[in-house]
């Protein structure tokens, strides 16, 4: 029998494949297609203190295999959060990760304390957004990141991973995440892009540069998640283009604990259960019962 | 809340009707309210998002859609034969609830693509379409309903003109209207002025179809709304349209 | 009539689109396709003080819409170059760019000396190759891209361009080329990269990280670009990810003075031809007479 | 140096000849020595490279290719029918230049691919050929070639066993072998002890097939060689093969 949990970052998932903040909802919208007690987990879309309205449209564009967004972090606030989408996210049968996105430190401590004391089971901070126009925070610089992950885990019993941009000083980044108390970290979010539309010879989005998700993007994220595995002794959450179990596998042979994956249910909304059956497959036909045997052998 | 269904199907037919617009059935068991669309891919990874088509019609073979060649999906799409497969993720939407009494569809251009099925769901339908040239499928409309009015820019196989300058909501309970942001404004004018309540079916770029990824949102005057879950179909006074 | 020709970087061009680094040999293997003359510009593979024999294979691998390689700089040597390329290279009819790379600044320097006397048009910096074992440089650090810049500088008459890595400081690199003399920036070359071949278990590449290069890649080195433009003097270069007129109006549109076109070079052999007359066409239909106008609106 | 040229065209045929294999027909007027190859694609920017395929077989009226469905490349070129068009650069590299006297062309699955060529331009050639399972094209080799032995790991069709164990160099003034890598070796190692001279195919991964982007390159006793131009074709001791 194949056994594809997996612990990670203080949480026990019942397989490592996890839905990505801001693709999939509160969970409820992929309820309709299927049952998504067989994921992993669902990591929320990102949360603030205040709800917010998000950008003027368009808000998407098209990249050759990638997806440019400028959602802006539309969200109802963490009290609507708690009130109305929790209750319902709690009766999916499967993990809860409440992503939060802060616009000073004390915003993401103020949210870390509100929600450890709620019913979900880990908070991911958001350190990367890069398209929040008053986004001051750079997920990338190790002081800031030190900085916010210490205020927040001083409040925060939940296990809490911290989720890093793909630039800047993640290794170092990753380390003062590490030092400051994380139990995790997700690498990575999207990457800083730009699109412009030459029928208007404006870039695209209002708020300009995007940030650049999907098969696009995996190799970075790959090359980005088999450094951090290096030098980290944190567990590594792989996201950045996966789309199948195959994706997944590079990931996990890379040495990520779990995987997530966003833009892929874009492009087959019955991706995530796919995946997992595809890892179980695998698994089965090489008469493996888990993926420990496997995690980081590409090193 | 409708169950949604992501699944390959067998395209059956993809007939060119007019210049670059393209009628394709796709075999199935589907199922869609008027205004209701569909998510339909026919490639892997590249573009990475689905197309959202409006369900032209239904019958007990599959459903079908009707569509303008416009970029890179379309065209891919237009490229399908019989026999090929694609996988269509729907029905999506609130769709159109229909109203009671005598009810007027306006489409201009590709936006006659959802007036079908609700011609044929409102019993005391009639309907208005523009074209820019010669008319196509008027006699889809004609079989089930009665009075059809068109018109076309140049002229041919209607009146000449636009469907906003012909149409008059006078007498009519209610409208719902799909078309042209220039379409929509001018029977949205006229509408209001006559107080006939009109529906619109708004577009948007989607990535999920299911509400879940926030990109389609549009700001309204009831706050932020998701064109693919809390539309496609809005009361016209609803979006904060800039103009 | 429109006009196409540009001056970039202390260099005239016919038009604003030359073949990237590598992609295109010494421009004579293309030459059996389609007259080379129609070129803005051949920068020639990556030329070393000595002959290199490159990496072992596999030397390619594909990712979604993007390309990994690992050719490590195999090349004949400067003096071969200069010797048996050069001279066929100048029958091409297009402008001439060197692109060398160098173990040390003082190899940067030799190059750059031995070059600024030969026939060559200008020479570009490779500072940012990343898949050479041995190589020590980081393009995206400025104090190494001012050092490197400045040595070659004082030996070389020719249009010096440095062309730097998407990654790492960037902004702050392409300020120390200007400071230390640089005519223009070429951004950018591949990012950092990896692919693990699941069925072996390891990375694809013997030398395990390669550059990823291809569409996948344009919206981040747009950015990149789009940023520099902002900050900078010297004219830029955009790369990355370029295949159609389209792309590289974007680039334009962006504020680059010319593009090159790399892995478009596969998608399509005749990609850069066929670019040229998009622009033209393009203008024309515009009324246009050149790309003034438009370079840079985007801003 | 010979004229290349990179051309759309379309589809004449693409007919499954055995499980997963394939001949695909294009139409133009194409030309090629053995050995050659073109590069082909039917895509647009996803798989970014063209695939590499042997030429099969020349007629007035096109170009044949014989392929196995392997991954991506290959099953997305399954999928043309006749009248859909694709994208070749080619001819491609050195190619055979035959040699005098008798020869002997072994091919192994895939590898009998560019010795149908092969046959029709040398006069003196015997074939070998090496199937997996039941042996497909055969008839094709019989027209032009007098003798054609014929192996099968199951027995289906020809003599049981591998066409490395059944060949023979004795008597030949040369060999041609293409196939996978433990039949290349075992052929060479019969060639070696003979004394006779042997070419092989070898297979790299391409980008630009011209020469041009040093990602086909293989080491060889000489020094690094490009399998596109320098090759494919190389005479069987100048690679440094691992073993
Ligand atoms: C609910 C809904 C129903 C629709 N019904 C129909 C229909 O029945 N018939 C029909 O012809 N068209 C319909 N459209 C528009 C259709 O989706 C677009 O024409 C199509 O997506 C264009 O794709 P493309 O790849 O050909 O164009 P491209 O310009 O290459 O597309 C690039 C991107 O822009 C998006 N996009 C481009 N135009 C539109 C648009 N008008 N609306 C939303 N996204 C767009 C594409 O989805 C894609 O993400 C509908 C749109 C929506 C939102
Ligand atoms: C000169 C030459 C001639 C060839 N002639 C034939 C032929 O006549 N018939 C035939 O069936 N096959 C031939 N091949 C092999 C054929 O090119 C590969 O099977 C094909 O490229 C696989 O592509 P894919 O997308 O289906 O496989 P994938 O595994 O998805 O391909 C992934 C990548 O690996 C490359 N690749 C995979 N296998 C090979 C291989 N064996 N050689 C080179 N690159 C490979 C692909 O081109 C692609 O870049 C030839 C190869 C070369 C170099
Ligand atoms: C539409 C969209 C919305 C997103 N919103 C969030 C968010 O709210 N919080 C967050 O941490 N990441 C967000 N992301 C980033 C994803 O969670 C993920 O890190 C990224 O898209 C890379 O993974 P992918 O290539 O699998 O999509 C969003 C991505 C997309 C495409
Ligand atoms: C096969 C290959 C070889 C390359 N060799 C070099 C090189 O020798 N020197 C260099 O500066 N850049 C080299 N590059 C980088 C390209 O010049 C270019 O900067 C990069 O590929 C991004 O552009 P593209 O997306 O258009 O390919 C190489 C790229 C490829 C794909
Ligand atoms: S398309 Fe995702 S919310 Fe509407
Ligand atoms: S494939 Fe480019 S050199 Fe051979």
């Amino acid at each position: 029998m194949v056994d594809l949990s997996v612990e990670v970052g203080g949480l026990r998932l019942k397989n490592p494949v996890i839905a990505a903040a801001g693709t999939f909802g509160f969970g409820t919208e992929y309820a309709r297609l299927y049952d998504v007690g067989l994921l992993g987990g669902i990591c929320t879309k990102g949360l603030t203190l205040k709800p917010r309205p998000g950008n003027p449209p368009p808000r998407l564009w098209e990249t050759p295999c990638g997806l440019l967004n400028s959602i802006g972090l539309e969200n109802p606030g963490v009290e609507a959060f708690l009130q109305e989408e929790l209750p319902r996210m709690r009766g999916l049968g499967t993990a809860v990760i409440a992503n939060i996105w802060g616009e000073t430190p004390e915003e993401y401590r103020e949210l870390a304390e509100r929600l450890s004391r709620s019913d979900v089971d880990a908070i991911e901070l958001n350190l990367s957004c890069p398209n929040v126009p008053g986004g001051k925070i750079r997920g990338g610089v190790p002081e800031e990141v030190a900085r916010i992950v210490g205020l927040c885990r001083r409040v925060c019993e939940k296990p809490l991973w911290v989720k890093l941009p793909p630039e800047g000083d993640v290794l170092e980044a990753a380390q003062a995440a590490e030092r400051a108390g994380a139990d995790a970290v997700t690498a990575s979010n999207t990457f800083r892009a730009l699109a412009i539309d030459i029928e208007k010879g404006r870039p695209a989005f209002a708020g300009r540069i995007g940030g650049l998700s999907g098969p696009a993007i995996k190799p970075i994220a790959l090359r980005v998640v088999y450094e951090l595995v290096q030098k980290l002794k944190l567990p590594v959450i792989g996201c950045g283009g996966i789309t199948s179990w195959q994706d997944a596998l590079e990931f996990i042979m890379a040495g990520a604990h779990a995987v997530q994956v966003g833009t892929g249910n874009f492009i087959d909304p019955l991706c995530i259960p796919k995946i997992v059956r595809g890892l179980a497959d695998w698994l089965a036909g090489r008469g493996m019962e888990d993926l420990e045997g496997v995690r980081g052998c590409a090193h | 809340m409708d169950k949604v269904t992501f699944r390959r199907a067998k395209v059956l037919e993809n007939r060119e009707v007019a210049p670059g617009i393209f009628l394709l059935r796709v075999e199935g068991d589907h199922s869609a309210r008027p205004g209701q669309f569909y998510m339909l891919r026919a490639w892997e990874l590249d573009p990475p998002l689905s197309r959202p088509l409006s369900v032209f019609d239904l019958d007990p073979s599959g459903v079908s859609f009707l569509y303008k060649v416009r970029g890179r999906g379309t065209r891919l799409l237009s490229r399908l034969s019989p026999g090929d497969e694609l996988a269509a993720l729907g029905p999506l939407g609130n769709g159109w609830k229909g109203v009671e009494g005598r009810v007027a569809l306006v489409g201009g251009g590709l936006g006659i693509a959802p007036l079908l099925l609700s011609a044929k769901s409102v019993p005391e339908a009639d309907v208005y379409l523009g074209f820019p040239g010669k008319p196509y499928l008027v006699e889809e409309f004609r079989k089930v309903a009665e009075k059809v009015y068109v018109t076309s820019e140049t002229g041919e196989g209607g009146e000449r003109g636009l469907v906003s300058d012909l149409f008059s909501p006078e007498g009519y309970d209610a409208c719902f209207a799909c078309g042209p942001l220039g379409m929509l404004k001018e029977v949205a004018k006229k509408c209001r002025e006559a107080g006939v309540p009109l529906y619109v079916s708004l577009e948007e770029r989607m990535a999920c179809g299911l509400g879940a990824c926030l990109g389609c949102t549009v700001p309204t005057k009831g706050g932020p709304r998701r064109v693919c879950k809390d539309g496609p179909v809005f009361l016209a006074e609803e979006p904060c349209w800039d103009g």
